[in-house]
């Protein structure tokens, strides 16, 4: 029934219009607007849910493509559509901002229908990024959602907002300047190889490059990227932001933004430069090896929830790097590609995981600081005595961000682990050390915020969670649960995708 | 004869805008402003350009130089202030009037532009109107530039209205409105007063004692 | 016989002659706003000489355009000076150095 | 009824009954009272426990095929498929009927023990869980499923250990037991690795067949040749991995540390889970891939080592422990150092043997033991206790035949399964064989001297608990003796009636897969002629001698002369301090290792981060900006005249540019 619908366009569009109708609303009567951006988000989730149940997964190419001129002199279209990679992505940016409204619905007092009319429009963007075949609209895109989460902390944040905001955009500014370059000078040397410029993103796979071309893209968007994953060492401005911006801010930020970097990894740099990859593929083995372990111990030494969250999160999105660039040091290793597939697909799986994982985690810390108006962990302790359901969920994502099998943070860490052994011992040996790591700082923290007796008056009277609370942590848990105990839907959704591109990033590009 | 008259008029334009620049009084260099564009007008009316010449003088002089005159006189300027550093500045202001004319000249002298290069036009028959052609123009090939114009003229307006206005909060000034629907009640209230003894009862009473 | 150069060069010395009142008269905000209409009077010369000598009026359009502009330029110019008198109780261009970085 | 047990609900049925009955009792906490929470819970476990037994059965005495399916397809990732099923032999079929028959008395004792705990129904969904864990773990078919259940034995295993949430002692021991277990996962996910990257497989069965044509594939870890460098048997690497799993599960030295701390937990999931099943788990590990650790004699011999050491010293810590379940906690890691040389000895079958008998007779000890902290009100130290013989009878008989098990008292079953071990370790030649033969020599020793104190200091002696206690003092309630009952009987005849098929028999001629070289039970076999007979022998030789000097010694010690134990502390102070500092593990791991960790994190949070990164880089290049627009901002006047200068001066730059 819906297949003569623009249905991705639908599923980007909708949320901004929605979101521009919200801000109509003014900010003086906001159950208004909190109703309307949750039917907004619900139609989205609605909308995208076909993208799936309809997608064929035997398929490696686009699907639900759009294709309308938008500037016809360069080349530049408003081109859509997903593949088995970008697909899941776009379901969770969905899932995940539902859960965001709820979240902020009674904690946002202060101009409350743009604080909901910024994520609907931030939601748009992002799946409008995940959805661009075209390079030129996937920058526009990529630029733009900028906008949004610069509101988004700038004006709900914390105290020190400011210096969070700022050095959020310079740092993601500065590396995707460089991007730009890159594309434009990729679309000119296909003015000179085939007379016509592109911008097409599978136009751009099949462009040859010289090697050193190759290099240079390859490291500007490697920056690109690194920035927003984020990669050891331009992270910094992760935990900052992650301390400054509000609670659904963080989730957004770390469940979604940060996929966008190892989207990008998944749809740029390896596609469109392998020889490249195949040239510097230490280098983000070494840094996503340096993310694992440095940023482990990092998060260990957090004074502040959060803070240490964002940490654990830089700390988790190394494995995703990792697992995007074993393919070359495996055939050199075991002379043959197996486990190649199970690298990149483990990195996949492990951003939509740390998606939900970690949604969670800055929700639980969320709920506390409404009540506390704190996130040091000092000021805690003995939560559970007050806070039993609070307590249950904490444990239960706090046990999946340590990756225990049965949850989803198990399954990617697992399979990057395994391919990563496969390339060399010591980066599974490496790898695996967040299995300690993990466990340590997650449950320390748990230890002396959840656990022990109740330290002072205001733990005390502390509520447990409400309805609403319960009802977004309890839809997490079962998101969590469930691609823990069975990954086979998720991941068959990416094989002939990921085949492909493994396939594709074999061949060398040089002519 | 044309050659007299634009020597003479530009004699004008020229002692008097420089009258314009040295002058210490602003309402004199206002005068000599107005000199400056009457002879100019002059000047282009030989260049056959009569609607733009009366424009100049209406609405330079009958406008905008009026307002400048407005301003100086309104403004309580303290001249001698003022004054200060202009014999200081002059070898400057000179060095750098000349290496801009030269510089000027060098382009507009007459390899370029001499005659050689652009013929003087033949005269305009007697009955050619410059209104109607400056017209048919504007109000066909420029017309959305004259739009604009017209826009940026109210823009004008109102930005110099809403730049100037002041609200004193403590000036007093009838309100018509008020005056008319006045009612009775407002003006006049009726107070009950409690009656009181008269005075010589009270007296009686003393006499009593 | 008057000759393009002729109106060219008139241009050039009253456009001099305003740059030279700039620099003379460079505290009195008034005198510089007549500078600045004294340019743009010899700027209007030259394009009239143009138009003149090369028979397109469109070159008188643009005068008339820039006589619009210039009006509302003083206009505004002029309000400003007012406020800014009202405020600061001087027009001495050396007292205004709010811009100093 | 079960016409047909290889079909494949009745072994989802055992799985699930426990998981639906935890998952009932947890998630209704609030809405269910607590006869219907342990009602729930006590079902589920005991229909696991009928079905386990009919499945021992068709296995033991059916003599059926083994049975190997897959329930789903967890994944398929790379032409490997990844998927959660069942292998259900010999082996597992025994450690079913060992896990639901403990998980159901401790079930049981628990109405008893946790009556007035609030967190009853909590508890009841906990074990409820665990059951569930550890039936995926041991009936799993491959790797992947094992990890699993591995793990979450050890969520529960924490929950467990932190169920008192309030007592700091217990929430720090169960984040170290989960820490430390987490070091043996490390080594085990790694192991796992290797199998994959070897095999391209986890499946056991594929995994299995295809080991020895893998035997030769060597890993260069270390490049160069010093030291540790060159290459390295594949096979070894993979085995010491796997087996660093097993030595953070099973609790061997130097991984052990956070088996004494479990006991902040309540006394029937030490009985559970911390003695019986879960700290086997490591053991059968070891016992379902000895496929794999065969091929590599240097992991053996590792694991011989490690088992050995474990066996022996922390038999010593055993004898200085006060608090009543700690003692029992060391004599569990001994007994498991024990089961762990059985491994490296290649007598696989005598390691389950082992861990079968001592999940029978050390959860009897621990419920004894909780059973006597019930009657003592909580007091857990064994100082203030003495003579409950008179108010506990059953305890203190219970407890007697569990000593004597676990001592290896001939005819009981301990004595089976411990004399059975010394014997393979004496027949084997493997590298450290001698080493471990003396050590688990000496272990017997020990074991009888701890046991006994342990027995003669609570039971008998002088009356040392207050008097408001005595008051109290009585026998404790049918819901925790009968499970002491039950477990008493399997504690002592279980051995005996077992061991000929079991360990001398073709019980495990399937499952377990020894060579030749290291076979040294098909080299005992040759020698033993039934149970009664092997008392006979047994009494004849060296592990007798020394368990009767242990008893006479402990006698002397603690029943005779009571006063001489404080004197010769006095005169070892050294020795004393070393093993009351645990050989310094504690310490060790506190100040260097969780020091270290913490001093590393802030080294390179402050440092790294905030200085270098932080401070240097970003801020850094932002104070450059700063500082250069700090002298460029002079430029900028303010006065209007100088901008019209400058214009003008750039006008006729610009002109001077067009014109010449």
């Amino acid at each position: 029934m819906f297949s003569n619908l623009p249905l991705l366009s639908l599923v980007i569009w909708t949320p901004i219009i929605g979101g521009m109708l919200v801000l109509a609303t003014g900010s003086k009567n906001n159950i208004e607007a909190k109703v309307l951006s949750l039917l907004v988000s619900l139609v989205t989730l609605v909308l995208s849910i076909p993208l799936w149940t309809q997608f064929d997964v035997s398929l490696a190419s686009m699907q639900f493509e759009e294709l309308i001129p938008w500037i016809s002199s360069f080349h530049i279209n408003y081109h859509i559509g997903i593949d088995g990679i970008s697909m899941p992505l776009i379901l969770l940016t969905t899932f995940i901002t539902v859960i965001v409204i709820i979240a902020g619905w009674k904690v946002i007092t202060y101009k409350t229908a743009q604080y909901m009319a910024a994520f609907l429009i931030l939601e748009g963007l992002m799946i409008g990024a995940f959805a661009s075949v075209d390079a030129m609209l996937f920058y526009v895109f990529w630029e733009a959602l900028l906008i949004p989460m610069f509101v988004i902390i700038g004006i709900w944040g914390g105290p020190n907002r400011v210096y969070a905001t700022i050095k959020f955009f310079l740092y993601t500014f500065l590396g995707s300047v460089l991007m730009l370059i890159s594309l434009l000078y990729m679309y000119m040397h296909a003015v000179d190889v085939n007379g016509v410029g592109t911008f097409n993103i599978q136009d751009l796979h099949k462009l040859p490059l010289s090697l050193n071309a190759q290099i240079l893209i390859f490291l500007s968007f490697l920056l690109a990227f690194a920035v927003k994953v984020p990669m050891w060492p331009v992270h910094t401005w992760l935990p900052d932001a992650h301390v400054e911006a509000p609670t659904g801010g963080s989730v957004i930020l770390a469940a979604i933004m940060l996929k966008l970097g190892g989207y990008g990894f998944v749809r740029f740099s390896l596609p469109i430069t392998p020889d490249a990859s195949m040239t510097l593929d230490w280098l983000v083995i070494l840094l996503s090896l340096i993310a694992i372990v440095y940023i482990g111990f990092v998060a260990l030494v957090q004074a502040d929830m959060k803070k240490l969250i964002a940490y654990s999160s830089i700390s988790h999105m190394g494995f995703v790097t990792l697992g995007f660039f074993l393919l070359w040091k495996i055939t050199d290793n075991t002379g043959s590609a197996s486990g190649a597939v199970l690298g990149l697909e483990g990195g996949m799986v492990q951003m939509i995981s740390h998606g939900f994982i970690s949604a969670a985690m800055f929700l639980s810390v969320g709920v506390l600081y409404d009540r506390m108006h704190s996130r040091m962990i000092k000021d805690y302790g003995g939560v559970v005595n007050t806070m039993p359901a609070f307590a249950t969920f904490a444990v239960f994502f706090a046990m999946a961000n340590a990756g225990l099998p049965g949850t989803s943070g198990f399954v990617g860490e697992f399979m990057v682990i395994m391919a990563a052994f496969k390339a060399n011992f010591w980066y599974a040996f490496l790898a695996a050390i967040t299995l300690i790591l993990g466990a340590a700082y997650t449950l320390w923290m748990i230890k002396r915020v959840v656990f022990g007796p109740i330290v002072n008056e205001q733990v005390e009277h502390l509520d447990d969670m409400s309805g609403r609370e319960f009802f977004m942590m309890l839809l997490l848990a079962f998101a969590v649960l469930i691609i823990g105990l069975y990954p086979a839907p998720l991941l068959e959704v990416m094989h002939a995708s990921i085949d492909n591109l493994v396939a594709h990033i074999s061949i060398s590009k040089i002519q | 004869m044309e050659t007299i008259v634009f020597y003479v008029f530009s004699a004008f334009m020229i002692l008097s805008a420089l009258m314009v620049i040295t002058v210490h009084n602003p309402v004199r260099a206002a005068f000599f402003l107005v000199l400056t564009f009457f002879s100019s007008a002059a000047v282009w009316l030989l260049l056959e350009a009569e609607f733009l010449a009366i424009i100049l003088i209406i609405v330079y002089v009958g406008a905008v130089m009026v307002l400048f005159l407005f301003v100086v006189m309104m403004l309580d300027v303290n001249l001698a202030e003022l004054k200060k550093g202009f014999v200081k500045n002059l070898p400057l202001a000179v060095i750098v009037a000349l290496a801009m004319f030269a510089m000027i000249f060098m382009v507009v002298g007459g390899e370029q532009f001499g005659v050689q290069n652009f013929a003087v036009p033949e005269r305009h028959a007697a009955d050619y109107s410059n209104v109607s052609a400056l017209g048919q123009l504007l109000y066909t090939e420029y017309v959305y530039s004259f739009e604009i114009a017209a826009v940026i003229l109210l823009v004008g307006i109102v930005a110099a209205i809403s730049l100037t206005l002041r609200r004193r909060p403590n000036t007093r000034h009838q309100k018509v409105e008020d005056q008319v629907a006045v009612k009775g009640a407002d003006r006049l209230r009726v107070v009950k007063v409690e009656s009181q003894p008269r005075k010589h009862t009270i007296d009686n009473a003393e006499v009593k004692k | 016989m008057l000759t393009l150069t002729h109106f060219l060069v008139l241009g050039a010395i009253l456009f001099s002659i305003s740059l030279a009142g700039v620099f003379i008269n460079r505290k009195n905000v008034i005198i510089l706003l007549m500078c600045v209409e004294l340019m743009l009077l010899a700027v209007n010369t030259n394009f009239i000489a143009f138009s003149h000598f090369l028979g397109d009026t469109a070159g008188q359009v643009f005068v008339f355009f820039i006589l619009t502009v210039a009006a509302a330029e003083a206009a505004i110019g002029l309000a400003i000076l007012v406020v800014l008198f009202r405020n600061k109780r001087t027009i001495n261009v050396e007292e205004l150095d709010t811009l100093k970085g | 009824m079960f016409e047909n047990y290889s079909d494949s609900q009745v072994y989802l049925a055992i799985v699930l009954a426990p998981l639906i009955g935890s998952i009932i009792a947890g998630v209704f906490n609030a809405y269910i009272s607590r006869a219907v929470a342990h009602t729930v819970t006590i079902a589920g476990v005991a229909i696991s426990f009928i079905l386990a037994m009919f499945v021992f059965k068709y296995f033991a005495f059916d003599g059926a095929q083994a049975y190997n399916e897959t329930v789903y397809t967890w994944m398929v990732s790379d032409g490997i498929r990844f998927e959660v099923g069942f292998l259900i032999d010999n082996l597992t079929s025994m450690m079913l009927v060992v896990v639901s028959f403990v998980s159901l008395m401790v079930h049981l004792y628990t109405i008893g023990y946790m009556q007035e705990d609030p967190g009853y129904k909590r508890f009841f969904s906990y074990i409820s869980l665990f059951t569930f864990s550890m039936y995926m773990l041991v009936m799993s078919n491959n790797f992947l499923q094992l990890f699993f259940g591995w793990e979450a034995v050890g969520l529960v295993s924490y929950l467990l250990i932190g169920f008192y949430y309030k007592k700091e002692s217990a929430i720090f021991a169960n984040m170290k037991a989960f820490i430390v277990n987490r070091v043996g996962d490390f080594g085990f996910i790694l192991g796992i690795a290797g199998v994959l990257m070897v095999f391209n497989t986890l499946d056991y069965a594929d995994v299995f067949a295809m080991a020895n044509s893998k035997a030769d594939l060597t890993i260069e870890i270390i490049p160069g040749d010093f030291l540790f460098g060159g290459e390295w048997s594949m096979m070894t690497v993979i085995c010491i991995l796997l087996f660093i799993g097993a030595m953070g599960k099973s609790a061997q030295v130097p991984l052990h540390v956070w088996l004494p701390d479990s006991m902040e937990g309540p006394t029937p999931i030490s009985a559970l889970i911390h003695a019986a099943t879960m700290v086997t788990a490591g053991i059968f590990m070891v016992t379902r891939m000895s496929p794999l650790f065969e091929l590599s004699e240097t992991a053996l011999s590792f694991i011989l080592v490690i088992g050995a050491i474990t066996a022996l010293f922390m038999g010593f810590l055993g004898i200085i422990q006060n608090d009543i379940k700690r003692v029992v906690a060391y004599s569990t890691l001994s007994q498991l150092g024990y089961m762990t040389v059985a491994l490296g000895a290649s007598a696989y079958s005598a390691a389950v043997f082992h861990l079968m008998t001592h999940a029978f007779f050390k959860a009897l000890l621990f419920l004894a033991a909780g059973s006597v902290i019930i009657g003592m009100h909580h007091v857990q130290d064994i100082r203030k206790m003495g003579g409950l013989k008179k108010y506990m009878p059953i305890t203190y008989w219970t407890s007697l035949l569990g000593t004597l098990a676990l001592i290896g008292f001939p005819g009981f079953s301990g004595f089976y399964s411990k004399d059975s071990i010394i014997e393979a370790v004496h027949a084997s030649s493997i590298a450290g064989s001698d080493f471990a033969y003396y050590a688990v020599l000496a272990g017997v020793f020990i074991t009888a001297l701890y046991s006994l104190r342990l027995f003669f200091i609570v039971f008998h002696g002088e009356e040392r608990m207050d008097h408001h206690t005595k008051e109290h003092l009585k026998e404790s309630p049918w819901v925790v003796t009968v499970p002491l009952v039950l477990l008493a009987i399997p504690s002592v005849i279980i051995g005996g009636m077992t061991i000929s098929s079991v360990l001398y028999g073709d019980y495990f001629n399937n499952v377990v897969i020894v060579q030749q070289a290291h076979d040294v039970l098909g080299h005992l076999k040759e020698t033993y002629h039934g149970p009664l007979s092997m008392i006979l022998h047994g009494i004849t030789q060296a592990p007798f001698f020394l368990m009767v000097a242990g008893i006479a010694t402990a006698w002397y010690l603690y029943m005779k002369n009571p006063e001489l134990p404080a004197k010769i502390k006095g005169s070892f102070g050294l020795i004393y301090d070393i093993l009351d500092n645990k050989y310094g593990f504690d310490t060790f791991n506190e100040k260097v290792i969780a020091g270290g960790t913490r001093g590393l994190g802030n080294i390179f949070s402050k440092f790294g981060d905030i200085m270098i990164i932080d401070g240097f880089v970003v801020n850094g290049s932002a104070k450059s900006v700063a500082w250069f627009s700090g002298i460029i901002r002079h430029v900028q006047t303010g006065y209007l005249y100088h901008y019209a200068f400058a214009m003008i001066l750039g006008l006729i730059g610009l002109l001077a540019l067009v014109i010449f």
